[in-house]
């Protein structure tokens, strides 16, 4: 812990909300890879970390998907969990009392299928002074627009931001889907409805066939996959929404290690979160801390932001771009 | 950091205790059960498996119990392919030379790697996990069936009971006599009863066929195999008993992740829910499990 | 070989052309990962391959991308190679000449930024007859609509699909972009448009961060990533589109084995297509054929059609679903 | 399958006699490039890197020429992390024990692997690739200059070169003496002359500062090193030169993918192009090359 004491890794992940969202470190665990926090507690040291996300907290309680539920995929993993959780009333009963005796920040995942169900979750959070701010999961299916992923479109992403922003005064952190086809644009949306944050990726829709079984291995057929092998893909979506917009971006995808957390505070986040990583190796988020500051000391470096953002060249330029080029399509 | 402290001093004053800080320390004793184990031996049995013993810290011995799991990983360093831990139970404990046997089955690229280790090398344990099989005070004789690898924390169990001086009947099966556990594993003091598919040795059919025999002498019934297993002890066994009696605690098997509760992914659908088996399991009682 | 008889591998692409595509075996060497053809030739017997898709061709010569423009990534790689080719003109003076002495039925795929010049690039293709069939690469920036990629949009895709449909009769297969949002109906829209074969999927767009150079390690900034890592997106793209549409679907992405082919196939591919893993695996391809009809053989098939799409449900029933649900979003 | 008869009829009438069917016998004996070697020996060499000695088939060893380079899977066999092949160029090629050396430095995930093999182990090989250095029939002087592991290519060119007669300077540099080719691995025709950054051994500095007074003698020049070594070997030999003589022939680095001219990955800018250095190259001609 000396180690992480010499340059300054705290940020701000709300500045303009007066509920501010100051982490000490940008090590923040991943919505549904550290349960409620307790699960890991006895394994890590949880006060040490910037912050963690709960599971997804849905409007009901959700008895989750049949088995199986995850599989393994080439340097990743796919789950298909089904956001089991005891749904919003029951959640606030028991996690938010737990989690007033620690001292690390915690963040609560919400998703819903209307606009309408995360506003009212969103009020109902904004009265527990143990959460420390929502993160908005737009990665779920809008029924009201016939399923169209809410985090798809620009429109819809700002629709259920502005509703969220309405109803809480909390830092809100919007995390944006990987299946919209122009995810800066979306960033620019929700920023513009009101997010004090950013935070990207989710999973990406995969699916894997028992070829022995001749049915996909996941009941639910479909899984988000995780893991090292969407890093390419999370890293470089993380560069285009820090060039787009203004607010702080919280990058995650296949973080294993301190290169991996650097290449994302590189192209421009200024937190990180890590989720399957954590499932591999329940050391790396505490070992991150410590690496990034003995890092961050050898190269001579007395604070995180001055990494922030120094390998992208428009890096909160939010200038306009056009929708693609040959460049930006890695061709 | 002014506004970090600000910001905290609502939580500061009310710190939680139960929440201990994990120490490196913890780490190198195993106290945070994430440690590293090194490769004592490494030993074929059972046809294609092997029995492989790694050492562990005492004090992962010490608060080790029959039926509990290390989630181990299976990987080349430097390669996140298979990326993965595996879940495997403690085949026996050796609190003498402070180390665990691992019953191994090379089956897809995880268990082929783990087979493959060689003794010095160190692989990455997280344990130990789960529940565990619970004996009751009132049990003096138990019995044990096993199909395969399954018969790995069975193996712990039946340590400790001849230990304790219950008495214990040991149901194997397998295809062949070659994936026979050799009686030499067991306690003399534990009744050791064979089946195999071919006849080769023993009871000429399933394990679950010798079973009925057993029932009304056990006070307890422990099981550890595949799910179809789990089907027929379910259907043999039902008729035999009274009020329920004798209880059946199975091990179930599931793919994992974290190995801790926190994805949610092993879950066993039970009378009570969506239950994680890799924290209320992988042990359940039969009767509430949904199979 | 003499395995390789037992079943019928052969398959139609176009079964509604009469310039038809039937291909002995449903294995295609992909774009951009086979050159030409004749960089593989003597090291692979090509004349086995089902058939193989040429390097992107564009209206006129490209130089392609300043170095670096490969880069690997976990269970993957990312390219930029920037579509160096000659042009259109220079390569039909110098390769369907070579190709005419072949038996291997060769496919060109081709790139632009412009509806006009796909349509150019057909009606000159239209008339080689060593041309087996075109694949259409939408993965492009379309910039009369401010460079929107054609592939993410299913009015953009039909309109570039029915262009070339107008500019030649020969088998055309159009390569979907994974970077559509909902590519079910970016299939759906271009079958309509015309389509004979619909493949997928092409790269999804990366990028790596070289942490001592403090820039992205590609010129490029931006890549293509492809191999083992993406082939669960791969797979379920394929199930969905599979499932979307009548016509035959061509399925890649991390192909590296016959494990892998399977699951394309019972997903609901015809044919598959092998790219990173030529590079890692020059044999595989010829392997596939083999190792197809051997597994085939043994478990009691007689052809290959009867295992295409028997892990997929909705398998051609082109019925109309959600746009999402909980379940294809893999929650 | 008539269809495909008929759609093929055209071109069955006109097969391609220059397209032979590679036949798996071809890929045993190497004729397809593509096959497996045997690890013979792991030594150490200058410094933490290693000479990784593999069987090869005479078919490949008898069409090998010096600056070729083979293709090697640096991967465990059911792990797709790292995926690539690496290219390694050949050191040394042993026709009496059908054998190739290859002089690997440690220095990623790839390198590392391919340094920790045990003799007996497979390795898949895909080779010989790649253009080569071609010594002029009118040259006798052959002037050698190698940076690090970029004297491997040097080596086998030198060995050839003795033992046509020809005179060689063979000039290397290192950081310190002991990353420095140990002079037994050079014939004693060869003249072998060393610099190193601390001056423990040879001159204080870099090669390319004693380069200067062989250049005149030389009839050809050949390098193989870092980019860097390039621009300082071309501002060192430019002023020395008269009309472009002695020629200079670089072997290039890059990143690769396919190592078959089909991916285009792997080009150098040249006054010529765009040109792929695994087909092409990775032998140029220093003139052409544009750094
Ligand atoms: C609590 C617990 C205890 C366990 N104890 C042992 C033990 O003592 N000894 C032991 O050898 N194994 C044990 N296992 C199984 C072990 O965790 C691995 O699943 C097994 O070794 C196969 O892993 P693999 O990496 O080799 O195969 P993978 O590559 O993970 O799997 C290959 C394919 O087979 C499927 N698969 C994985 N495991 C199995 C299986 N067991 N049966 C059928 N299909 C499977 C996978 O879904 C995948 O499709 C235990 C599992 C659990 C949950
Ligand atoms: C024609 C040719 C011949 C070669 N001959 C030899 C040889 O005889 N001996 C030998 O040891 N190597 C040789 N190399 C280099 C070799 O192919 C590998 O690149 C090197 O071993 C590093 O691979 P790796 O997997 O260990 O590192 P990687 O994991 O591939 O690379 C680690 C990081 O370093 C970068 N990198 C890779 N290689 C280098 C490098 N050489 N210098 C600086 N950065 C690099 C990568 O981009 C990556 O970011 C040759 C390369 C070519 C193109
Ligand atoms: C098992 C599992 C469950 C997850 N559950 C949620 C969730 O409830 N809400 C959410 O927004 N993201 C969820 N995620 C996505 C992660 O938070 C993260 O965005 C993604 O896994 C990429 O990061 P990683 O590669 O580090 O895991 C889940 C991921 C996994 C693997
Ligand atoms: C080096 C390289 C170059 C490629 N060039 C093209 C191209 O020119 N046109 C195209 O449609 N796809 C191109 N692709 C995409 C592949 O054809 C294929 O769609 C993708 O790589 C996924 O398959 P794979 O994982 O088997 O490689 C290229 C892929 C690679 C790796
Ligand atoms: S393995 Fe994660 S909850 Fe059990
Ligand atoms: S490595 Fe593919 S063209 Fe050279």
């Amino acid at each position: 812990m000396s180690t992480a004491a010499t340059p300054d890794l705290s940020v701000d992940l709300a500045p303009d909300n007066s509920r501010e969202l100051r982490l000490r470190n940008p090590v923040i665990a991943a919505s549904g890879c550290f349960g409620y926090g307790e699960e890991y507690s006895g394994i890590i040291d949880i006060n040490r970390l910037g912050a963690f996300v709960s599971k997804g907290i849905t409007p009901e309680r959700r008895a989750g998907n049949p088995m199986p539920r995850i599989v393994e995929s080439p340097a990743g993993m796919l789950n298909a969990i089904g956001l089991q959780n005891p749904g919003i009333h029951g959640f606030v009963k028991k996690y938010p009392p737990m989690w007033a005796r620690w001292t690390v920040p915690a963040i609560v995942n919400i998703s819903a299928e209307l606009v309408s169900d995360y506003a009212m979750m969103a009020a109902i959070l904004d009265e527990q002074p143990a959460v420390a701010a929502i993160e908005l999961n737009v990665s779920c299916p809008n029924i009201a627009r016939g399923g169209y992923c809410f985090g798809w479109d620009p429109l819809m992403s700002a629709e259920v931001t502005r509703a969220v922003r309405a109803a809480t005064t909390l830092p809100l952190i919007v995390k944006l889907s990987p299946g919209a086809p122009n995810i800066a644009s979306v960033a620019v949306a929700v920023e513009e409805a009101g997010a004090d944050a950013i935070s990207l990726i989710n999973t990406l829709v995969g699916m894997a066939i028992d070829v022995r079984a001749r049915k996909p291995l996941l009941a639910n057929h479909t899984g988000g996959v995780s893991g090292p092998a969407i890093k390419p893909i999370a890293v470089r979506m993380v560069y285009q929404v820090a060039a787009a917009v203004r607010v702080p971006v919280i990058g995650m995808g296949g973080i294993m290690g301190l290169n991996d957390a650097l290449e994302f505070f590189l192209a421009g986040a200024s937190a990180i979160q890590v989720g399957t990583g954590i499932f591999v190796d329940p050391g790396l988020p505490i070992r991150l801390i410590d690496d990034l500051a003995r890092w961050l000391d050898g190269e001579g470096f007395s604070s995180l932001d001055q990494i922030v953002g120094i390998a992208n060249d428009g890096f909160r330029s939010g200038q306009e771009r056009p929708l693609a080029t040959w460049e930006s399509l890695g061709v | 950091m002014a506004g970090l402290v600000a910001r905290n001093a609502r939580w500061e004053g009310q710190k939680d205790y139960r929440l201990l800080p994990v120490t490196p320390s913890m780490e190198s004793t195993g106290a945070s059960r994430e440690f590293e184990s090194q490769v004592l031996s490494v030993e074929p049995i059972m046809g294609d498996a092997v029995l492989l013993t790694v050492s562990a810290p005492a004090a992962v011995l010490s608060r080790l119990k029959p039926g509990q799991f290390f989630n181990i990983v299976t990987r080349f360093p430097g390669s996140w392919d298979p990326l993965l831990r595996r879940p495997y139970s403690v085949y026996r404990s050796h609190h003498d030379t402070s180390a665990l046997t691992f019953l191994v089955r090379p089956f897809g690229r995880g268990s082929a790697w783990l087979s493959e280790r060689l003794p010095g090398e160190q692989i990455g344990m997280l344990g130990p996990l789960g529940n565990s099989f619970t004996v009751s005070n009132r049990a003096q004789r138990l019995l044990m069936i096993g199909g395969g690898v399954g018969v790995a924390p069975l193996v712990m169990l039946s340590d400790e009971a001849a230990t304790n001086g219950l008495d214990v009947v040991f149901i194997m099966g397998a295809a062949t006599e070659d994936g026979l556990l050799a009686a030499s594993e067991l306690s003399n003091r534990i009744e050791y009863v064979v089946a195999t598919d071919d006849g080769s040795r023993g009871h000429r059919g399933l394990a679950t066929e010798v079973l009925g025999d057993y029932v009304q002498w056990a006070d307890q019934i422990f099981a550890c195999g595949p799910e179809p297993m789990y089907r027929t002890l379910r259907a043999v066994v039902e008729p035999l008993r009274i009020n329920r009696k004798p209880g059946i605690q199975v091990s179930m098997e599931r793919g994992m992740a974290c190995g801790l509760g926190a994805c949610l992914g092993c879950v066993v659908e039970t009378t009570r829910g969506m239950i994680a088996s890799c924290v209320q399991g992988p042990v359940f009682d039969l009767d509430e499990v949904i199979l």
